[in-house]
């Protein structure tokens, strides 16, 4: 093994990979604002009376998640400027980076919908109650009340959704964007395909570190907005 | 709307045209994004040539994976794509193939040393070796392909695979398969050079080339006019020896010189 | 749009359907129990075992699987050819189906993630539940095996489809290892002629069917096991 | 002072308040006993609009309200004049025990926050939370927490509090320190309207007891008549089952 | 028939039990009051070993145990001796009402199924339970439920049976039907270890009182005297919280 393997290869990747990170918080941030969006409209759809509504937002959902992200991918990026063109519309001259935020922010938005019904499912009716008991009204039980707990609890699953996307966003080489999967292969290809592993293996360290960062984040997160829920510190 | 392909019915001669050329950038020394992030390798600096002889074009490489440069150009996304194409009969139902073709690729097996009597797919399969997995998208799947359905008493063992995971030459070397396919190029470059991170198997590998085919740019079925134009330049490219150039430059040898046993 | 090869091209992929099962199926028989073994290393905070799964944990959850799929396909041959080689060991390491780096792969990834789904399904059974077998006279073992695996099973069983589904949907993957799955299959099929977007059409709609499926046996599944569940009656 | 009027409520098939009248004059204390599952919560939540009534009228003062086809204007008003404190207290978690009693204050009632603070720490003292104001619901007993859900009720100086088993869900020691907050702030004329199992605190401070079964008022008077001399069947098997036994050989 | 003699336990620096001996003889009922954290639930759970004391010995009949350093073997044999009825019943969830008494014949004591579901079958006819057999916990009301755990504790024909305060969450409705049933069993000769709030449970059934209080046994008695005449002035004090005004002035 040591005969092929060479663990310069390793550092000398890691700075050549790091720039491309750019583009990687590029399109989760962009996926991620847009996607909690669309998940709080199918959240509010899914808990809301309307059965069509329900139907449609539990349809997307299963859908979504039965999809393999780079055949979603494939969709959008082939399928949307398929359809736009018979509306007329030229979709053709735009960034790829344009449909990589659109399959990621349909991901996210399934992914974010439950994350946030179930947070708000978790937080006691008679929590509304007791706001609605003294005086405040409906916006205000939400606003005041419920969201602020339904956030602490959502937090957890919203940073592991979050690393899913960073993870997920490796795949969007495969319709020619360079994030930091993409320039891993560009390196490999410039190397003619040898020494592949260690160029992998470089790569899942930026990722590794990067994901414990995030992880580290959200529990810092946590623990300052979860305050209110710690029975133990004594006053 | 300059872009869109049905719009190139020369309304004004004066008027440039800009075309998206897509490029594979991940097939050093075909074509590859350059580490100051240009495009270049064989097929990309062959168009460029030709832009420069088409004044009424304007070309913008577009740098992608070859799956993506082959749906792109298939819907028109891009007007031209090239990744060191081979033709097929099913393949021109979706693209348009030009009357000349872009370049020349020799295409062998690589193989160890011991092994350096196989010179045919003939051979290889009577053997009973193994193959390094090809990309499914790769034109030298097809080839293999093609033999197998030619000779169904005697198959290549076809495996598709993925462009990034398979290393053939340090594979062979291994033993992890018996040989693999390549294309004389790359080879060229990791063992052959002096600077190629295989050089140390200079003695250990050997590459066989079975064939050698015509490589084409493929174009969106809309885009007559355009492959037309092409056809002029690369004719003119070719009389002036250009691409003999290039070859050399890129592949390490003038392919043109075989051009005579080129069977397609 | 190409129909004769979308419908063609649906009956390639689907002879990839068995392959992705069987990597599921298997994949899951080695992660579940592996899963809850290491779950119970970590919630007993047993020191070395405690932390060598945190680290598993972490990294398999911190890195893209594909990524993850590149570094085995292309590091187990070179490893076990050095042992092999150190221990004089007569065998042909190359010789070997993708599908087993595949297991290895999906394996491991699938422990990874029941590791945290039972953790925070066995922190919902409560404490109690194991004091009251112990106070029944009943050994841990078969505290465990009676009382506390089957109502961990329930609670984990939501995520246990989840995580059934993403493994069926990574398998997808399995094209890096040249595995002859679904998304390989039609790939391959749709290089002849390049119609790539009717293959991925196919790819999309047999996915589709299997994990909605898979969805749906667990849901069924799920209200088998949590008859004990019912709300009050009386 | 309020005046409830033949309200029924089901619960699909389930008829749960099944034709109550109820009259509560100013300062009244009114403790509502029954059997469990006998729509003594419902009716406090249906009074408070947290449950929707099938049918009934309200009267607060100079306003009628019909109980099903409420605007939210007149929702939102009545609540406002009245207060409710929860058996499982429904502490706002996320907010200190002083930001609990000034949230409806200053949100609901648009005080400034100087104002609702004082109101709020007059109100914890008047529990004896003297030193919890910055306490989280999560580090108070239950007790405690207990007694922030009435402070929170009394400082909206509302016309009526409405209390749903305030004790029910404490130790057997906390109930002690709730009831004896309750009974102060009875004693200072505040109108009640009281759910319990206590029956010391109906005995010593209610002025009426009302026994409900089976979504109707089967008895009511004054605890003293209501506790030794029971009219109904229904109530005396009720009362028997709920004191301990050398409780009632006592009286 | 089981003796403790100095039994030490400590979480972090909170001494919970600091020198308790205990002698229980055979058919005693003994009653354990004392005020909230006292450590009454932390010594029934040292006496079976659901917590490690960090000293102390227990001795079952001729058996001899050191409470820290007992073997599995000990520990194991010790707990077929003795049964536990929880606070929270602690029936599992995933058994019938049937099987969460049979289970520990079977597999802890390896009856055959028959055997063990005619003694099940039994138990939960004792506890008034005929019709329950194959409900699930969460089919049971509260008092339902902790029949079934002490149907459980009795099926196993212990040599004492643990409870640990069995009605305190229950409604006060169903708390007289769990009584009545450790009644009927306490009168049948079964030796019980019971911590309870229940004054009347304890004056009617018990033959001794202890009264626990900081970790040490304060006061200890017949309950006849202990209710009438507490020496100590903590009983004292504590016996005035918990039991109801008038229930004191009418005695
Ligand atoms: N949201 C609801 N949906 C369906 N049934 C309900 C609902 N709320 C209450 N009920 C039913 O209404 C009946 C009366 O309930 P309610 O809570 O008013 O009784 P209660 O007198 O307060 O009893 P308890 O003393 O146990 O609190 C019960 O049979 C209960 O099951
Ligand atoms: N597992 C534990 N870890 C730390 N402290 C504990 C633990 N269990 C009990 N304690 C502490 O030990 C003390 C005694 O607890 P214990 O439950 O024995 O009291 P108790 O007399 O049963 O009280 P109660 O009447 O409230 O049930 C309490 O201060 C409690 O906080
Ligand atoms: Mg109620
Ligand atoms: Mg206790």
């Amino acid at each position: 093994m040591e005969e092929y393997f060479d663990s310069t290869y390793i550092w000398e990747s890691i700075p050549a990979l790091l720039p491309y990170l750019k583009m990687t918080f590029f399109v989760a941030g962009l996926s991620v604002l847009f996607g909690s969006l669309l998940g709080l409209i199918l959240a509010i759809m899914k808990l809301g009376e309307n059965k069509v509504f329900q139907n449609i937002a539990h349809g997307y959902t299963t859908v979504l998640r039965c999809t393999p992200s780079i055949v979603l991918l494939f969709l959008i990026y082939y399928g949307v400027p398929a359809i736009a063109m018979n509306f007329g519309v030229n979709l053709n001259d735009m960034s790829s980076v344009f449909f990589v935020v659109i399959t990621f922010t349909l991901q996210f938005g399934a992914l974010m919908s439950e994350v946030i019904r179930s947070a708000y499912e978790s937080i006691d009716r008679g929590q509304y109650e007791a706001a609605v008991s003294v005086g405040l009204s409906n916006m205000q039980a939400y606003r005041r009340i419920i969201f602020p707990q339904a956030f602490v609890v959502a937090l957890p699953n919203f940073g592991n959704a979050l690393l899913e996307l960073m993870k997920e966003g490796a795949l969007a080489y495969t319709i020619g964007l360079i994030d930091v999967m993409g320039k891993a292969n560009l390196i490999i290809a410039s190397n003619y395909n040898s020494h592949a592993l260690e160029i992998y293996i470089g790569l899942s360290i930026i990722y590794w570190v990067l994901s414990i960062i995030i992880e580290q984040f959200f529990l810092k997160l946590e623990r300052v907005f979860s305050k209110g829920n710690k029975g133990l510190k004594a006053a | 709307e300059s872009g869109t392909a049905s719009s190139s019915d020369g309304d004004s001669a004066s008027e440039v045209r800009t075309v998206k050329v897509a490029y594979d950038q991940s097939s050093k020394p075909i074509s590859y994004l350059d580490d100051n992030g240009n495009a270049t390798g064989y097929d990309v600096e062959v168009m460029k040539l030709v832009d420069e002889l088409l004044p009424e074009y304007e070309f913008e490489y577009v740098g992608t994976t070859s799956e993506d440069l082959l749906i792109g150009v298939q819907q028109g996304k891009f007007q031209v794509g090239v990744k060191n194409a081979f033709w097929t009969e099913e393949r021109t139902e979706n693209f348009l193939y030009p009357e000349e073709f872009l370049g020349l690729s020799s295409i062998g097996l690589v193989l160890t040393n011991e092994n350096a009597h196989i010179k045919t797919l003939e051979d290889f399969a009577s053997e009973g070796f193994t193959l390094a997995p090809i990309a499914a998208n790769n034109a030298q799947y097809t080839v293999i392909e093609e033999y197998n359905q030619e000779n169904p008493d005697n198959p290549v063992k076809l495996q598709a695979g993925d462009q990034f995971s398979v290393d053939v030459i340090q594979w062979v070397n291994e033993g992890r398969v018996d040989g693999g396919v390549t294309i004389e190029g790359p080879f060229q470059k990791q063992v052959i050079a002096e600077d190629g991170p295989y050089h140390n198997l200079i003695n250990d590998v050997v590459y066989n080339e079975f064939d050698v085919i015509k490589t084409w740019p493929l174009f969106n079925l809309d885009e007559q006019e355009f492959a037309a134009a092409y056809d002029e330049a690369i004719k003119q490219l070719k009389e002036e020896k250009k691409l003999s150039e290039l070859s050399t430059e890129f592949y390490g040898r003038d392919l043109f010189e075989v051009l005579e046993s080129v069977d397609r | 749009m190409d129909f004769e090869f979308l419908i063609d091209t649906f009956f390639v992929a689907l002879t990839g359907v068995p392959v992705a099962i069987l990597i599921t199926v298997v994949s899951l028989a080695i992660a579940l129990p592996l899963g809850f073994i290491l779950a119970l290393t970590r919630i007993n905070k047993m020191l070395v075992l405690n932390q060598f799964s945190r680290v598993y944990v972490s990294f398999v959850r911190g890195t893209p699987v594909i990524v993850q799929i590149f570094i085995i396909y292309n590091s187990v041959p070179l490893l076990l050819a050095s042992i092999f080689e150190k221990y004089n060991i007569q065998m042909d390491v190359y010789d070997v189906n993708p599908i087993w780096y595949a297991l290895i792969v999906f394996s491991l990834n699938t422990t990874a993630t029941l590791i945290e789904v039972f953790r925070s399904a066995i922190n919902t059974v409560s404490k109690g539940q194991l004091e009251a077998a112990h106070s029944v006279g009943l050994t841990t073992v078969q505290a465990f095996r009676r009382i506390i695996v089957p109502q961990t099973l329930v609670v984990a069983l939501p995520n246990i489809c989840n995580a059934t589904v993403n493994l069926i949907k990574a398998t997808s993957l399995g094209y890096a290892m040249s595995l002859p799955e679904i998304t390989l299959k039609a790939q391959v099929a749709a290089n002849a002629s390049y119609n790539y977007i009717e293959a991925y059409l196919d790819i999309f709609i047999i996915y589709l069917i299997i994990c909605s499926l898979v969805e749906y046996l667990f849901k069924r599944l799920e209200k088998r096991l949590r008859k004990y569940q019912i709300a009050p009656t009386a | 002072m309020l005046e409830i009027k033949n309200i029924h409520k089901s619960f699909g098939d389930n008829i749960v308040l099944n034709g109550i009248d109820l009259k509560i004059e100013k300062g009244d204390v009114v403790v509502v006993l029954g059997p469990s599952g006998s729509g003594k919560t419902t009716l406090l939540r249906c009074i408070n609009f947290l449950e929707k009534a099938d049918q009934g009228q309200a009267i607060f003062g100079d306003t009628q309200v019909d109980l099903k086809k409420a605007s939210k204007k007149q929702i939102y008003s009545i609540r406002k004049r009245t207060a409710f404190v929860f058996q499982n207290y429904n502490l706002f978690n996320n907010k200190t025990a002083l930001e609990n009693v000034t949230e409806g204050l200053i949100i609901g009632r648009k005080m400034t926050k100087e104002e609702a603070n004082k109101i709020g720490k007059d109100a914890l003292d008047k529990v004896g939370l003297f030193e919890k104001y910055d306490a989280y619901p999560g580090e108070l007993s239950g007790g405690q927490q207990q007694r922030v859900g009435i402070a929170r009720a009394v400082s909206l100086n509302p016309d009526i509090i409405l209390f749903d088993e305030p004790t029910s869900a404490l130790d057997p020691e906390l109930v002690g320190e709730v009831l004896e907050v309750m009974k102060t702030i009875a004693k200072e004329g505040t109108t009640m309207l009281v759910v319990t199992h206590e029956m010391s605190f109906a005995k010593d401070v209610a002025n009426r007891v009302i026994f409900m079964d089976g979504g109707v008022i089967v008895e009511e008077g004054p605890p003293n008549e209501f506790f030794q001399h029971p009219k109904e069947e229904r109530t005396q098997r009720f009362l028997k089952r709920v004191l301990p036994e050398d409780y009632i050989y006592n009286i």
